[in-house]
């Protein structure tokens, strides 16, 4: 019995990934801390002071919300098994709600418009991937052509004649509040001014997350860690992650599977509705067409990027927003990214030299160099060049580090129940 | 028999028939809410679409379609999201253009040259989404809209007027060099009485489909496309090389993406400018799953896009908000493959009944008998 | 869109002397209601209207449409017997080299383009934005206690250069050694620059922390999120609006912080063009607009600006003399 | 077969108790397919009652009935002598039903502890967390008390079968089910693992629970059962006892035909090595997971490679196949090196591949027959002319391939999703027979398929070989590997331990070899 208890598990197995789980948190706080000495490091060489102040922080913040609460909703569906493609649609079908309520009404009743147009789109998407059967894929791109057709009409037809508003964007819509940890400012800011190594970054990034932060960008960050607690700690979670496994063995179990496909696509909808909501009221307190600009797409990215997981698509987000910030922000911390990727590449390269993958190796080497020499023979990226940052970032540490993603087994696969 | 295949084809006619009453029927309950009458709506676009220089438009337009959703179907077929379409044709027809303005070949040669250029830059942009897959395990989802971003400021960074563009004088616009006579390809006179002619390049649509088709269903290489894209695993195990697959069909793929922007450079703007048209190779994936991925239905919907975003001009002019197109392009595309959705299953259930009428009769052992595992014995 | 086709409708009864005058105008992608460059437009449209009675009919553009399409919405107007058919923005610049020849009794007015200025039958309406961007530009120098001032582009094209390269001049001859933070939001064929605040206020808080003490914006709807910026910021720094007087339309927590706006009176040019038909002695061939004629202009209407307006009139009559040469490229 | 109907009657006369489950009449219909017809089925409490029958007689089917995984079109369910009606599984678990499906019902991504409170969840936080504590200790405590332990807090996708198995049986222990049904749980296990796995059964039917046992090796079902129900294209046709009938009997009430044994007729083995490994090693990061692997096979020569399922099996023959690349080491095929050929190339020079998970590896389930017979022949005629398919040729090539391998099917159009199990194997034998492969490399060619096919499948072995066939066969049913194999060797841990001769071997000395308390006997 015993013996072959030993042998039946494939004893080739490395060692259980629990081990490392556990331990995880802890590496993660390494990682970090290192990479913050590094980023001061190069801070304090290049004295691009925006590496790591306030303002690039909280304006990394802003940016990243849109793209972090449409990740979540993604990451909501397709932990059901749902891919959804049309986040972006559902993102506009929100930015319009809340331009059109939120100038009328105020910025919260806006909201929720947001996410009751967001959720709309979503139990279309639903009934057309679950109740129908339709390829997802094909069902979320027809909302993305949808959420924008929709918009404009209705946008031509309830707009055009608001004040200081037309068929294509709305009046202004009061701005919400702008909470900070009292007190906290006056403390950091000195700090930060001084420039010194690790201190004076710590302090921006705090000030940064801490202070003057918009009332929608706290929720946001709870939703995300409500939605881990939900998703992972809750038999409910339990039960709507498994329908994105197997919903089959879902189903022997007695679970509901389409009714939580239901409401998992739905809470979907939701968040990317409050997402177009976000945009609208805190980003630019206003409804304009063509507001969103894609980012329904790089949440959808920042979703993958994080492994379909609330922790790592937070940081997805969070690279973006950042590297987002500062191009729009500071052309000379820009320039000083290039050394970070230098020394981003030059620690991939030391790592795989150690896992003896000389290709691999090399290949970053080469790139490490380039950066370098670029860096060294320039004084400012051009304009154009600069707007790639964050793009060409995700790209790169997507390429340094994406094997081992996994997504839910059942993900993107129509579900058809037991001799249906 | 027979009766099956009438079945058959009824039932492939009814999906589309059925997807076609669907998207009206909700485009007309939209108009009619915001006042409109649907039926004079329709009516206009219709009457509007039929006047020689519409149609024509109306051609022209899905040409340039049709070569966008190939792109995009070409990668479904193989389970690759080439959300990256819009980009590669983009950096294509900007390189193709700048190049078919600084040469001067004879005219042939000069067209061929630009087509050739236009082919291998989408395809090599596209092939870094490939290799990016293949090598680092890079979803070609994520990787393909990043490019697209970076495509647009690569651009941006290189048609200035110190690299590629050229300033007319008064002005705002910029773009690269207009590409010279020889290197323009004249329209046809398809459309009869039609002051405007149809994109020549459209004889290279025709040409790319058939390809596709013949390529697709009955080459070798089709065949293991296809299976790679319906069992990956089953594909390998059967001496399928995956990796490769991948590389070329992205690479194929973006070749494709790369004759989107010939016909209205080559038939009609001959520089690459900032008005240059955007966007084209989202509208391509709705139409190649609208056209189910397949020669002959991409082409269709290429068609049907084209009328409703040409024909829809006319609603402004009539006070109605051209925008109901988008609403019925998005209906239609849903409604259809609900609507094949729908017949499909019908088919399994059918075919199951067959297997079932063949295999299990009412248990008379009698009738079991030669039925036993007994044949098994060959 | 929908509201414009009330336009023909009640013509009949606002204007005083009805004129048989029918106008066509096409919009740039945004259209009416963008609070900016359309919408100027069809500001000069409306007082027309009023002013002759006259019929007008107004089509919207959508993004990411072809030539043809283009082409295709003057042709309409042409053909529905409109006369002038006025097409707002650069962009109709190819299409109206088209429709123009199809065309040749029907009297075309192009905006922001003088492609055409050979072409008997299309009257060109354009804008020296760099002389107006020169004098905000010299107000902006002098309004700069940190010497460090900032320029928002919407989206990174040759026309939104011409303001880039005014504003820096402008700057200059105030203050030599004076830093110019320059920004522009997208990079075409991606037009959101012109309608997402919030990249524009994040811009300019980056430039604001990096010392800009005003900033001009240069764009278009993005331009609300500059203004926020700088408001965020606090007294002693200002913005500068662009086209219209932002001062006026701009909400209250902001208005405060517009120093003055560079203005780019296309309504006038519209109008001007419109007025020309009516007249019958219709306006043709290169119609420019500058600070001579008040068709480019700084506004005046925040009294903060009183200090540095004397300056700013020395600078436009020398411009307006032509002692100094503005360069319309950065 | 009246007789037996006979000892049927007398059986349910005897029975004094109230069974635990009794299905009267049932009869359920599939879209044109008569699954089960007029079935009756009473297992007494506290009783292991064997089902058997051949693939489609509908076993699975009934039991997903008594499961409430679809209602019965007629007829009626009585549990405990309390008529219910099921209307889903939760009704079915609420009435301390649980079963164990024949094929996995298991999410990999998720945890045991995960897999096996899905649905019936210990709360906390006021009902609305997962009590992650509690269940851990239960699953513990079950574990200790029928011999089945398993780490809650392992990934399932790290599990061997065997665990599986135990996990699936948690599974419904944790439920408190008083019924079991087991559909063919033994069907992937070794000796030792069936033997631990009846250890538990014991256990559970001295604690009063009945179970409902669904197998093929009919063995097994005497050894284990209290009592048999027989099926038959999709009606119960006879009950037996497992004490009085053989083996033999029960085959004949199943399909009327007699028990086929897999012995080989005299030895063909040449002395042309087809297939010679020598020293492969393969690893994957800090996995060793084949250690130098080295085998000849002669012409003529099936071997026959025992071992538990994940102990490199799989990995073998990938390599062989070219599915992945060696580390080191050499593999020859009639002499060429083809180490470093692709996976195409090795097929085109002979070698025959039956996989062991068919639908995954073996087939394209939504493509139609005649597109699946070229799958992995694309390369060569009838197929292919050229660089084009050749639509005509294979569709010929397929009509022989069904008729000669009896593969049941209306036409070689319809997708192979519809064939059953059993068909779509000898679908896959068929193909990879063609072509005259110099190699075949079969794993489990025989799983879950019913005697008749099986017999198919051995014989066509046996021709095959006896023409000079190199055949490397894995299997887990341990007779069928002893009764084929002209020479058996043993992999553990990736390494080849011991060679036996099949002639000698008994299945229970070959299971010790192959979990390793062989080496220390
Ligand atoms: N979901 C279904 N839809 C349609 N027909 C089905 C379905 N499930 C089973 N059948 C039919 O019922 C018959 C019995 O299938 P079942 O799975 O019960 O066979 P089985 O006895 O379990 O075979 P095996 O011994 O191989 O498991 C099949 O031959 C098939 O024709
Ligand atoms: N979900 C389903 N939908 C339609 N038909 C099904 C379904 N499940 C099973 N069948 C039918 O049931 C028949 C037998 O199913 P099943 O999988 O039990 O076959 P099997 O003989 O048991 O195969 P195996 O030998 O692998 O167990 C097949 O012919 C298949 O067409
Ligand atoms: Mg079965
Ligand atoms: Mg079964």
């Amino acid at each position: 019995m015993s013996t072959t208890l030993e042998t039946t598990t494939p004893p080739a197995a490395p060692a259980p990934e629990r081990a490392t789980r556990l331990s995880q948190p802890l590496r993660l706080a390494l990682y970090a801390l290192v990479a913050l000495a590094v980023l001061s490091l190069i801070r304090v060489l290049t004295d691009a002071n925006d590496l790591t102040s306030a303002g690039t922080v909280s304006a990394a913040l802003t940016l990243a919300v849109p793209i972090g609460l449409a990740g979540l909703g993604g990451l909501w569906s397709e932990r059901a098994g749902v891919v959804n493609i049309g986040l972006e649609g559902m993102m506009i079908l929100g930015t319009f709600g809340a331009g059109w309520i939120g100038w009328q009404h105020g910025p919260w009743a806006g909201l929720l418009t947001a996410v009751l147009f967001g959720l709309i789109g979503g139990l279309v998407h639903a009934v057309a991937t679950v109740t129908f059967g339709v390829d997802h894929v094909v069902s979320g791109v027809a909302i993305n052509i949808l959420g924008l057709g929709v918009t404009q009409y209705l946008a031509g037809e309830l707009l055009a004649d608001s004040p200081g508003g037309g068929e294509t964007q709305s009046p202004p819509i009061s701005a919400l509040p702008r909470p900070s940890v009292p007190g906290l400012d006056g403390v950091l800011e000195p700090l930060e001014k001084h420039h010194w190594f690790l201190i004076s970054d710590i302090a921006g990034i705090l000030r940064g997350l801490l202070t003057n932060v918009s009332i929608l960008t706290v929720l946001a960050v709870l939703l995300v860690i409500a939605s881990y607690v939900i998703l992972w700690q809750t038999p409910f979670g339990l039960r709507l992650r498994s329908v994105g496994e197997d919903p089959h063995a879902a189903e022997s179990l007695g679970v509901k599977v389409r009714l939580y496909k239901y409401i998992a696509v739905a809470v979907s909808g939701g968040l990317a509705g409050l997402a177009g909501g976000f945009l609208a009221i805190v980003a630019s307190g206003i409804y304009r067409e063509g507001q969103t600009g894609g980012r329904g797409y790089i949440g959808l990215a920042a979703m993958i990027f994080g492994n379909w997981r609330p922790g790592g698509l937070m940081m997805g987000a969070g690279l973006f927003g950042y590297t987002d910030a500062m191009q729009l922000r500071n052309a000379v911390a820009v320039h000083a990214l290039l050394l970070v990727v230098f020394a981003l590449l030059l620690v991939v390269t030391a790592l795989n030299l150690y896992r003896r993958k000389w290709v691999t190796a090399a290949v970053g080497l080469v790139f490490a160099v380039l950066s370098l020499v670029w860096y060294l023979n320039s004084d400012e990226l051009p304009g154009p060049i600069t707007t790639m940052t964050p793009y060409v970032t995700t790209l790169l540490v997507l390429a340094l580090s994406a094997q081992r993603l996994r997504m839910p087994k059942a993900d993107g696969l129509v579900y058809r129940p037991e001799g249906k | 028999m027979n009766a099956d295949t009438v079945r058959r084809v009824g039932l492939s006619l009814a999906a589309p028939a059925l997807a076609i009453i669907l998207s009206l029927a909700i485009t007309s309950a939209v108009l009619a809410a915001a006042g409109n009458d649907p039926f004079d709506t329709f009516k206009q676009m219709i009457e509007y679409a039929k006047e020689p220089r519409t149609t024509a438009m109306i051609i022209n337009g899905s040409v340039t379609y049709y070569f966008a959703a190939l792109a995009v179907a070409f990668g479904f077929r193989m389970n690759l999201f080439n959300i990256g379409v819009d980009g590669q044709y983009r950096l294509a027809a900007m390189l193709a253009a700048a190049v078919g303005g600084a040469v001067s070949l004879p005219p042939i040669l000069h067209v061929g040259l630009i087509l050739l250029v236009a082919v291998l830059v989408g395809g090599l942009w596209a092939a870094v989404a490939g290799l990016l897959k293949v090598y680092r395990g890079v979803s070609e989802v994520i990787s393909t809209i990043m490019l697209n971003s970076i495509t647009t400021a690569l651009i941006a960074f290189l048609l200035t007027t110190d690299k590629l563009a050229v300033q007319a004088e008064g002005s705002n616009n910029i773009g690269t060099k207009p590409i010279p006579a020889s290197g323009q390809v004249p329209g046809i006179g398809l459309v009869p009485d039609s002051p405007l002619k149809v994109y020549g390049l459209i004889v290279l649509a025709v040409i790319v489909g058939f390809l596709y088709w013949f390529v697709i269903e009955h080459s070798r290489f089709g065949f293991d496309l296809r299976a790679a894209g319906r069992n990956e695993e089953a594909a390998v195990a059967s001496g399928v090389n995956v990796k490769r697959m991948i590389l070329i069909s992205m690479a194929v793929s973006g070749g494709i993406a790369g004759l989107v922007g010939m016909p209205q450079l080559l038939g009609s703007s001959y520089t690459y400018s900032l008005d240059f048209p955007a966007g084209i190779g989202f509208t391509g994936i709705a139409i190649a799953l609208l056209g189910r991925n397949t020669a002959l239905g991409v082409a269709i919907g290429a068609l049907l896009f084209g009328f409703l975003d040409n024909s829809s001009q006319i609603l402004d002019l009539e006070g109605v908000p051209k925008e109901i197109v988008m609403i019925t392009q998005g209906v239609i595309v849903l409604s259809v493959v609900i609507a094949y959705e729908l017949v499909r299953r019908y088919r399994i259930v059918a075919q199951q009944r067959e297997v079932g009428r063949r295999l299990s009769e009412p248990p008379a052992p009698a009738a079991g008998n030669d039925k036993t595992p007994q044949g098994a014995q060959a | 869109g929908g509201g414009s086709s009330d336009g023909s409708s009640d013509a009949g009864d606002t204007g005083s002397a009805k004129s048989d005058v029918k106008v066509g105008l096409a919009y740039d992608v945004g259209g009416r209601g963008d609070q900016s460059f359309n919408d100027s437009a069809g500001v000069g449209l409306d007082k027309a209207k009023s002013e002759f009675g006259i019929d007008v009919k107004e089509l919207e553009a959508s993004a990411n449409e072809t030539d043809s399409a283009r082409e295709e919405r003057l042709r309409l107007l042409a053909q529905g017997g409109y006369n002038p058919v006025i097409a707002v923005g650069f962009a109709y610049a190819t299409s109206l080299g088209k429709v123009a020849k199809e065309f040749p009794d029907v009297q075309f007015g192009i905006i922001d383009d003088s492609s055409l200025e050979k072409v008997s039958n299309v009257t060109s309406l354009v804008f020296a934005e760099e002389q107006g961007s020169f004098l905000v530009g010299a107000i902006a120098a002098e309004a700069s206690k940190s010497g460090n001032v900032g320029f928002v582009g919407g989206v990174n094209t040759p026309l939104i250069q011409k303001f880039e390269a005014g504003f820096k001049q402008g700057a200059e001859s105030v203050n030599k050694d004076i830093k110019v933070q320059v920004k522009y939001l997208t990079q075409p064929p991606d037009f959101a620059g012109f309608n997402a605040p919030d990249k524009g206020e994040t811009t300019a808080q980056g430039m604001i922390d990096a010392g800009a003490d005003v900033i001009y914006a240069a764009a278009g709807g993005s331009g609300s999120g500059v203004f926020k910026a700088i408001a965020a910021a606090g007294k002693g720094n200002w913005a500068i609006g662009v086209d219209s007087d932002q001062y006026l339309t701009a909400d209250s927590a902001v208005k405060d912080y517009i120093l003055t706006s560079m203005l780019k009176r296309v309504d006038t040019s519209v109008y001007d063009f419109i007025k020309s038909a009516v007249d019958g002695k219709v306006l043709t061939g290169k119609q420019e607009f500058d600070l001579s004629d008040e068709g480019i202009a700084y506004s005046t209407s925040n009294d903060a600006v009183k200090d540095y307006e004397a300056k700013a009139d020395e600078l436009k009559k020398q411009i307006i003399s032509g002692d100094i040469k503005v360069s319309a490229t950065p | 077969m009246p007789e037996s109907e006979g000892a049927a009657q007398s059986e349910t006369g005897a029975a004094a108790t109230v069974p635990a489950v009794e299905l009267s009449g049932i009869t359920k219909r599939f879209p044109g397919v008569v699954a089960n017809h007029d079935v009756n089925l009473r297992v007494r409490p506290g009783t292991v009652h064997a089902v058997v029958g051949e693939n489609g007689a509908g076993k699975s089917t009934l039991m997903k009935t008594l499961y409430g995984m679809h209602k019965p079109d007629e007829g009626t369910i009585t549990l405990n002598g309390e008529q219910v009606v099921l209307h889903s599984p939760a009704d079915a678990i609420a009435r301390g039903v649980g079963m164990v499906h024949q094929h996995f019902m298991l999410a990999d991504n998720l945890t045991v502890l995960e897999n096996v409170v899905l649905g019936a969840e210990p709360r906390r936080w006021g009902g609305f967390g997962l009590n992650r504590a509690a269940a851990r200790t239960k699953i513990r405590e079950i574990g200790k008390q029928y011999g089945l332990e398993v780490d809650p807090d392992e990934m399932v996708e790290r599990l061997g079968v065997g665990d599986r198995q135990r996990v699936e049986i948690i599974k419904v222990l944790y439920r408190g089910a008083r019924i079991l049904v087991l559909d063919e749980p033994t069907a992937v296990l070794v000796p030792q693992e069936v033997d631990a796995l009846f250890e538990a059964l014991a256990v559970l039917k001295g604690q009063g629970l009945s179970i409902i046992f669904i197998s093929h090796k009919l063995d097994e079902v005497r050894s284990v059962a209290d009592d048999i129900t027989v099926m038959r294209r999709g009606t119960t046709v006879a009950t037996a006892d497992p004490k009085t009938v053989s083996s033999r009997e029960l085959a004949e009430l199943m399909v009327g035909s007699e028990l086929p044994s897999p012995q080989t007729s005299d030895s063909t083995v040449t002395d042309r090595p087809v297939l010679e490994l020598s020293g492969i090693n393969l690893i994957d990061g800090a996995r060793h997971l084949l250690r130098d692997v080295t085998l000849t096979i002669h012409a003529g020569e099936v071997l026959g490679l025992a071992g538990v399922e994940g102990n490199g099996q799989a990995e073998l023959v990938e390599s062989i196949m070219g599915m992945r690349s060696v580390d080191s080491g050499t593999i020859k095929l009639t002499g060429d090196d083809i180490t470093s050929w692709s996976t195409r190339r090795r097929r085109e020079a002979g070698c025959g591949y039956i996989p062991e998970d068919r639908h995954r590896h073996g087939l394209i389930l939504d493509a139609p027959l005649w597109e699946n017979r070229i799958l992995g022949h694309q390369s060569r005629k009838p197929n292919v002319r050229g660089p084009l398919v050749d639509r005509a040729g294979a569709r010929t090539d397929t009509e022989r391939i069904v008729r000669e391998y009896d593969v049941r099917t209306p036409s070689i159009d319809v997708l192979a999703n519809s064939l059953s199990g059993g068909n779509q194997q000898k679908l896959i034998v068929g193909r990879e027979m063609s072509g005259n492969p110099k190699l075949l490399i079969a794993a489990h060619p025989t799983r879950g398929v019913d005697i008749g096919a099986q017999t198919a499948i051995w014989d066509l072995l046996r021709t095959a070989r006896a023409e000079g066939l190199a055949v490397l066969l894995i299997s887990a049913d341990l007779d069928e590997l002893i009764g084929l194999s002209d020479s058996l060797t043993v992999i553990l841990r990736g390494e080849l331990v011991a060679e036996v001769d099949p002639s000698t071997v008994t299945p229970e000395q070959l299971g010790s070899a192959m979990t390793g308390a062989g080496e220390a006997a």
